[in-house]
C-alpha cells in the first residue's frame, strides 16, 4: 500500500512532540521518491485515458454518422460534423509542460436538437465507463500522493516550531542542537534569527524592552535578586554601567535584568 | 475546521475500513494484495479511510462502491457505550475512537452513531477530568489505559494545568530557571 | 516560536499572580516619602508614617519586605468572613462571592505578611477547605459542557486557569462530533481563495464541468448502522 | 544596531511618538490598564486582535521618561533608595506586559502567517513592523519547505497554498474561531443571540464559556474581556 512510509513519519512526529529527535532524512527521501513515482503513474493514467477517450469519441461520431446516413439527409450533417472534430481537442488551453486531459469544447449545435442529443448520448455511453475506471485508478494514486505531501509538510512544520523556540531561547545554536538539524534547518535557523527575530527585537523603539530575552518572559518579581555563579563568566557590564566580576561559586545581590540571560544559559543560579 | 498540519488528524485517518467496489477494475488487484491484474467486482477489501473517503466522495464520478461501518462502531459497542461508557476500553477498539468517528461521520449518514459518540464522549469527560486532579492515585492508570487518543490529550492538558496551579500553591515558583531546566521539566511532565 | 509552548494554554499561575499584584490594598506605611510617587500606572500621594494609604499589592509587598509598612488584610480574608463563605459554598450550587483574585491575594499575603494577618493558621485552613469545595464545583462544570455555553459566575481567575485547557479542548472536540448539518462555516461566511489547484496533478479543475458526463454526483452507497 | 531595514524603521512607532504633554486629556494610567487587558485578550483569543498602537507608543515613551527619572533620582538617603527600587520594580512590570504582548502577537502571526497577510481585515490589525515581520517570515518558511523536499518533487506538487482533496482542506491554516473562550462581561449587553434558538442575558460580572466566533463582536466592542 502506498503511504506507509509517510504514516511512519507521522507516527514519529507524534511520538516526539515533546522532544527534539534528529532529522529523519532517509524517511523523508523515501517518501519524496514515492511521490515522484505516484506522479509518474498519474501522468501515464491521464495519457492513457485521453487516448482512450479520443478513440471513444471518434467511435461515437462514426456511429452517429452512420445513423445519420441511414436516416434522411446525409449531406447536411457531414459538414457540421467535420467542424466539430477540429475543435474537439481545445489545444489552446493545454499546458505544453504537462500531460493534460483532452478538452472538449461544446459540440457545434446541429440543426436538430434531437440529433444533437443523440450524439451526446452516444459519446456519454462509450466514455462514461472508462471515465469511472479512470477516476478510481487516478484517485488511488493521487490521494496517497497528496497525503504524503501533507505529512511531509506537517513533519517539517512541527520541526520549525521547535527550531523557532530554540531561536528565541538562545542566541546561537549549541553543538548538540546543531547535530539534530538538517543542513536546510540550520540555514533556516540563521535566516530566522537574522531577518525575523533580530530585525524586530532590534527596532529602535523596542530597545528598552529586551524582547529577545530567551525563554524568560515570566513576570518579574523582584528587581534585585541573589545569584550564585555556577560557571566563570568573567566580568560583565551592568545596565547602569558598573562592572561585575562573576567568579565561580561567588554570590551576588544584583539587578535581575543584568543576569537573567546568564541564568537562562545556566551560568548562574537564582538563589533568592 | 480541520488543520492541514494537525498530526492527530492525519493519524486518525490512518484506519483501515472495509469497502466493496461494484465494478471490476483492471490494474488494481494489488489493493487486496492479489497477484492478478483485475480487482474483481464485489471483493471486500481493506483500504485506509483516507483513501476510501476520496473515492466515495469524488465529484467527477468514480466506480460505485460501498463502505462498511467498522465493527468498533457496531451494535455491541454502541450498547456497551450506552450502558456504561466509562468502562469501555476504547484503544482496544480503535486508538482514535472519537476523532476517527468525527471523520467517518462526514462521509456516511448515521445520526445514531453521532449521538452515541457524542454522549459517550460527554459521559467519560467527567471521569477523565476527575483523574487529572488526582494524578498518582491507584486506580488512575487503569482508567487511563481505556482512553482514546483525544481523551489522552485532554487528560494531559488537564494534568499539566492542575499540576502547575498545585506547584504554584506549594510556592515552588518565583525563581528564574535556566532554559535547560525548563526544557528538562517539560520532558518529565 | 516567539512564545514558548508552555505559555500557549492560557496564562501561567505566575502571570495570574502578577495580575493580582495590580489590585489595590491598604497599608500603614513606616516611611515618609515626602513626595508623590509618580508611577507609570498613575501618581500616588506621599506615604506618611502610620497613615493608611491605598497602593498596588506589589508595592505593598515590596515595602513590607523592607519592613517599611504593615498591610491591612482585606475584609473577606477575616476568619468570620471566610467561615461564612465556606458555609455558602457548601450550601449552594453556585460559587460564593469571593474576589476574582482571592487565591492569589491570599497566598501572597500569607507568604509575605503573615504577621499582619490575625490567626493565619485558621485562615489557611479555611482557604484550603474553600478551595477544595470550589474545585469540585468547577469540575462539575464539565458535565454541562456542550457546544452552546456554560456559565460560571464568581469563579476565580486561578480556578479558571486550572480547568481552562481541559474545558476548551473538550468543547472543541465535542463540536467535531456534531453531525455535519450543524457544522459551522469556516470564516465568518467569507470563503478565502488562495489560488486553488494548478498543474496536472490536480486535474479536477482542468476537466470540463460534470454536466458533460450528464451524471449526478451522488454515487456510492451511504453506509448505515449495522 | 545596523541590521534593520528601512521598512522596519518606518514600520516602527518610535518616530511617531506624539509630543503631547503627559497630562493631555488621556489619563496615563488608562494606557497601562488597557494594554494589560489587551495582553490577556491576545493570549486567550484564537485569532490576532487589533494592534494597540496608541497604548504601546505611549507606554514606550513613558518607559523612556521613567528610566530618565530613575537615573536622576538622588539615591543618597534610604528613602530615596526605596523610591528608586519601587520605580524600577514598576518599570520592569510594565516592560514585562509589553514584551509578552508583542511576543504573543508574533507567535500567532507566525502560526497563521499566510492567511493573515492574504486576508485584508486580518492584515489591517497588524502594526507596520508586524507586516514586515510576517513577510520576512513567510519568505523564510516558504524557502525552507522548498529546499527541504518540495524542490525534488514535480512542479505541480510544489505549491504551498493549495486546497487539497475534495473537501477543500487548505494548506493555509486559519485561526480556529470555533474554539471556546472564557470571558467576563463588563458592559450591560442585555439579550444576546448565541445561536438560532438561544439568547443569553449578558450582564456585568458574569463569567461564561462560549464559542469565540459567537462573542468576537462583543470583544471588538469592548463589552467583554477574555480571561
Amino acid at each position: 500500500m502506498y503511504g506507509e512510509e509517510a504514516s511512519k513519519l507521522a507516527r514519529e512526529a507524534k511520538r516526539t512532540i515533546d522532544h527534539f529527535p534528529p532529522y529523519n532524512d532517509p524517511l523523508v527521501r523515501s517518501i519524496t521518491r514515492e511521490i515522484r513515482h505516484l506522479h509518474e503513474t498519474c501522468q501515464s493514467l491521464i495519457r492513457e485515458y485521453n487516448l482512450q477517450r479520443e478513440q471513444a469519441e471518434e467511435e461515437a461520431r462514426r456511429r452517429w454518422q452512420e445513423q445519420q446516413d441511414q436516416n434522411s439527409q446525409p449531406a447536411a450533417a457531414s459538414s457540421s460534423s467535420s467542424s466539430s472534430a477540429t475543435t474537439a481537442h481545445g489545444s489552446d488551453r493545454s499546458d505544453p509542460n504537462h500531460t493534460t486531459l483532452a478538452m472538449l469544447e461544446p459540440i457545434t449545435p446541429l440543426s436538430s436538437r434531437k440529433q444533437y442529443r443523440s450524439l451526446e448520448a452516444l459519446t456519454h455511453e462509450l466514455v462514461q465507463p472508462m471515465t469511472e475506471l479512470f477516476w478510481t485508478k487516478y484517485m488511488v494514486h493521487d490521494t496517497p500522493l497528496q497525503r504524503n505531501k501533507r505529512i511531509l509538510m506537517a513533519y517539517h512544520f512541527q520541526r520549525l516550531e521547535k527550531i523557532k523556540e530554540l531561536a528565541w531561547a538562545y542566541n546561537s545554536l549549541s553543538d548538540s542542537s546543531r547535530r539534530l538539524l538538517s543542513p536546510d534547518e540550520i540555514v533556516f535557523f540563521q535566516e530566522y534569527e537574522r531577518s525575523c527575530r533580530n530585525k524586530y527585537t532590534n527596532l529602535p523603539e523596542f530597545q528598552e524592552l529586551d524582547l529577545g530575552l530567551g525563554l524568560m518572559i515570566s513576570p518579574p518579581k523582584e528587581v534585585f535578586i541573589t545569584v550564585r555563579v555556577l560557571k566563570d563568566c568573567g566580568d560583565i557590564v551592568t545596565e547602569s554601567g558598573s562592572t561585575l566580576s562573576l567568579k565561580k561559586n561567588s554570590e551576588h545581590f544584583v539587578k535581575r535584568g543584568d543576569v537573567e540571560r546568564l541564568i537562562n544559559q545556566g551560568y548562574l543560579l537564582h538563589v533568592a | 475546521m480541520e488543520d492541514y498540519y494537525d498530526i492527530d488528524s492525519i493519524l486518525a485517518e490512518d484506519q483501515n475500513i472495509k469497502c466493496v467496489f461494484h465494478r471490476s477494475i483492471p490494474g488494481l488487484a494489488w489493493l487486496e494484495g492479489g497477484q492478478d491484474d483485475v480487482l474483481k467486482a464485489g471483493s471486500r477489501i481493506d483500504i485506509p479511510f483516507w483513501l476510501a473517503r476520496e473515492l466515495i466522495g469524488h465529484p467527477q464520478g468514480s466506480v460505485e462502491m460501498e463502505i462498511e461501518t467498522p465493527d468498533f462502531y457496531g451494535t455491541k459497542v454502541r450498547n456497551g457505550l450506552r450502558a456504561e461508557a466509562t468502562v469501555v476500553d476504547l484503544p482496544k477498539l480503535c486508538p482514535h475512537f472519537f476523532r476517527f468517528g468525527a471523520h467517518f461521520l462526514q462521509i456516511i449518514e448515521d445520526p445514531k452513531l453521532g449521538e452515541v459518540l457524542e454522549k459517550a464522549f460527554k459521559d467519560r469527560l467527567q471521569t477523565t477530568m476527575d483523574h487529572t486532579q488526582s494524578g498518582g492515585m491507584s486506580n488512575t492508570t487503569e482508567y487511563l489505559q481505556r482512553l482514546d487518543e483525544t481523551e489522552r490529550e485532554l487528560y494531559k492538558a488537564g494534568l499539566e494545568s492542575s499540576a502547575s496551579v498545585h506547584q504554584w500553591n506549594q510556592h515552588s515558583f518565583g525563581r528564574i530557571r535556566s532554559a535547560g531546566e525548563v526544557l528538562l521539566k517539560r520532558k518529565l511532565a | 516560536m516567539a512564545l514558548p509552548r508552555h505559555l500557549k494554554n492560557g496564562l501561567t499561575p505566575l502571570e495570574i499572580e502578577f495580575l493580582a499584584e495590580n489590585e489595590p490594598i491598604e497599608i500603614a506605611a513606616a516611611i515618609d516619602t515626602r513626595q508623590d510617587l509618580e508611577l507609570i500606572a498613575g501618581t500616588l500621594p506621599p506615604l506618611r508614617p502610620l497613615q493608611l494609604s491605598q497602593v498596588p499589592l506589589w508595592l505593598a509587598i515590596s515595602l513590607k519586605k523592607k519592613h517599611k509598612c504593615s498591610i491591612v488584610p482585606p475584609q473577606w480574608m477575616s476568619v468570620e468572613s471566610l467561615q461564612k463563605s465556606l458555609s455558602d459554598e457548601q450550601e449552594h450550587l453556585q460559587f460564593s462571592t469571593l474576589p476574582y483574585h482571592y487565591m492569589e491575594t491570599a497566598q501572597i499575603l500569607l507568604e509575605n505578611a503573615c504577621d499582619d494577618i490575625p490567626s493565619p493558621d485558621s485562615v489557611r485552613k479555611l482557604l484550603k477547605d474553600l478551595r477544595e469545595t470550589r474545585q469540585a464545583k468547577a469540575r462539575m462544570g464539565v458535565a454541562e459542557l456542550d457546544a452552546s455555553n456554560v456559565q460560571m459566575d464568581n469563579i476565580g481567575l486561578m480556578e479558571i486557569n486550572e480547568i481552562r485547557p481541559f474545558f476548551t479542548k473538550a468543547f472543541y472536540e465535542l463540536q467535531k462530533l456534531k453531525p455535519a448539518g450543524q457544522a459551522l462555516d469556516t470564516f465568518g461566511g467569507s470563503t478565502q481563495d488562495y489560488g486553488g489547484f494548478d498543474g496536472t496533478a490536480s486535474l479536477g479543475s482542468t476537466l470540463p464541468e460534470t454536466s458533460r458526463f450528464n451524471r449526478s454526483t451522488t454515487h456510492g452507497s451511504r453506509g448505515d448502522a449495522r | 544596531m545596523s541590521d534593520y531595514d528601512d521598512d522596519m524603521l518606518h514600520g516602527g512607532f518610535g518616530a511617531q511618538i506624539p509630543s503631547v504633554e503627559p497630562e493631555a486629556q488621556i489619563d496615563p494610567s488608562q494606557y497601562l490598564l488597557h494594554l494589560t487587558q489587551a495582553w490577556i485578550n491576545e493570549r486567550a483569543a484564537p485569532d490576532l486582535l487589533q494592534y494597540e498602537e496608541d497604548s504601546v507608543t505611549n507606554l514606550l515613551a513613558r518607559i523612556e521618561e521613567q528610566t530618565a527619572t530613575i537615573d536622576e533620582l538622588d539615591s543618597g538617603t534610604e528613602t530615596a533608595m526605596i523610591i528608586s527600587i519601587l520605580y524600577q520594580t514598576e518599570l520592569e512590570r510594565v516592560k514585562f506586559v509589553l514584551r509578552s504582548y508583542l511576543r504573543t502577537r508574533i507567535s500567532k502571526l507566525e502560526r497563521y502567517c499566510t492567511f493573515i497577510l492574504a486576508d485584508p481585515s486580518s492584515r489591517r490589525r497588524l502594526s507596520r513592523a508586524e507586516v514586515a515581520y510576517a513577510e520576512n517570515y513567510l519568505r523564510a518558511t516558504t524557502q525552507h519547505y522548498h529546499n527541504s523536499f518540495l524542490s525534488s518533487l514535480p512542479p505541480s506538487v510544489q505549491p504551498q497554498d493549495l486546497e487539497v482533496f475534495d473537501r477543500k482542506l487548505s494548506m493555509v491554516s486559519q485561526p480556529p474561531l470555533d474554539e471556546a473562550v472564557f470571558f467576563r462581561v463588563v458592559a450591560d449587553i442585555g439579550d444576546f443571540q448565541i445561536s438560532e434558538e438561544d439568547t443569553l442575558l449578558l450582564q456585568p460580572g458574569q463569567i461564561y464559556i462560549l464559542r469565540y466566533r459567537t462573542v468576537r463582536v462583543l470583544l471588538q466592542r469592548g463589552q467583554i474581556e477574555l480571561i
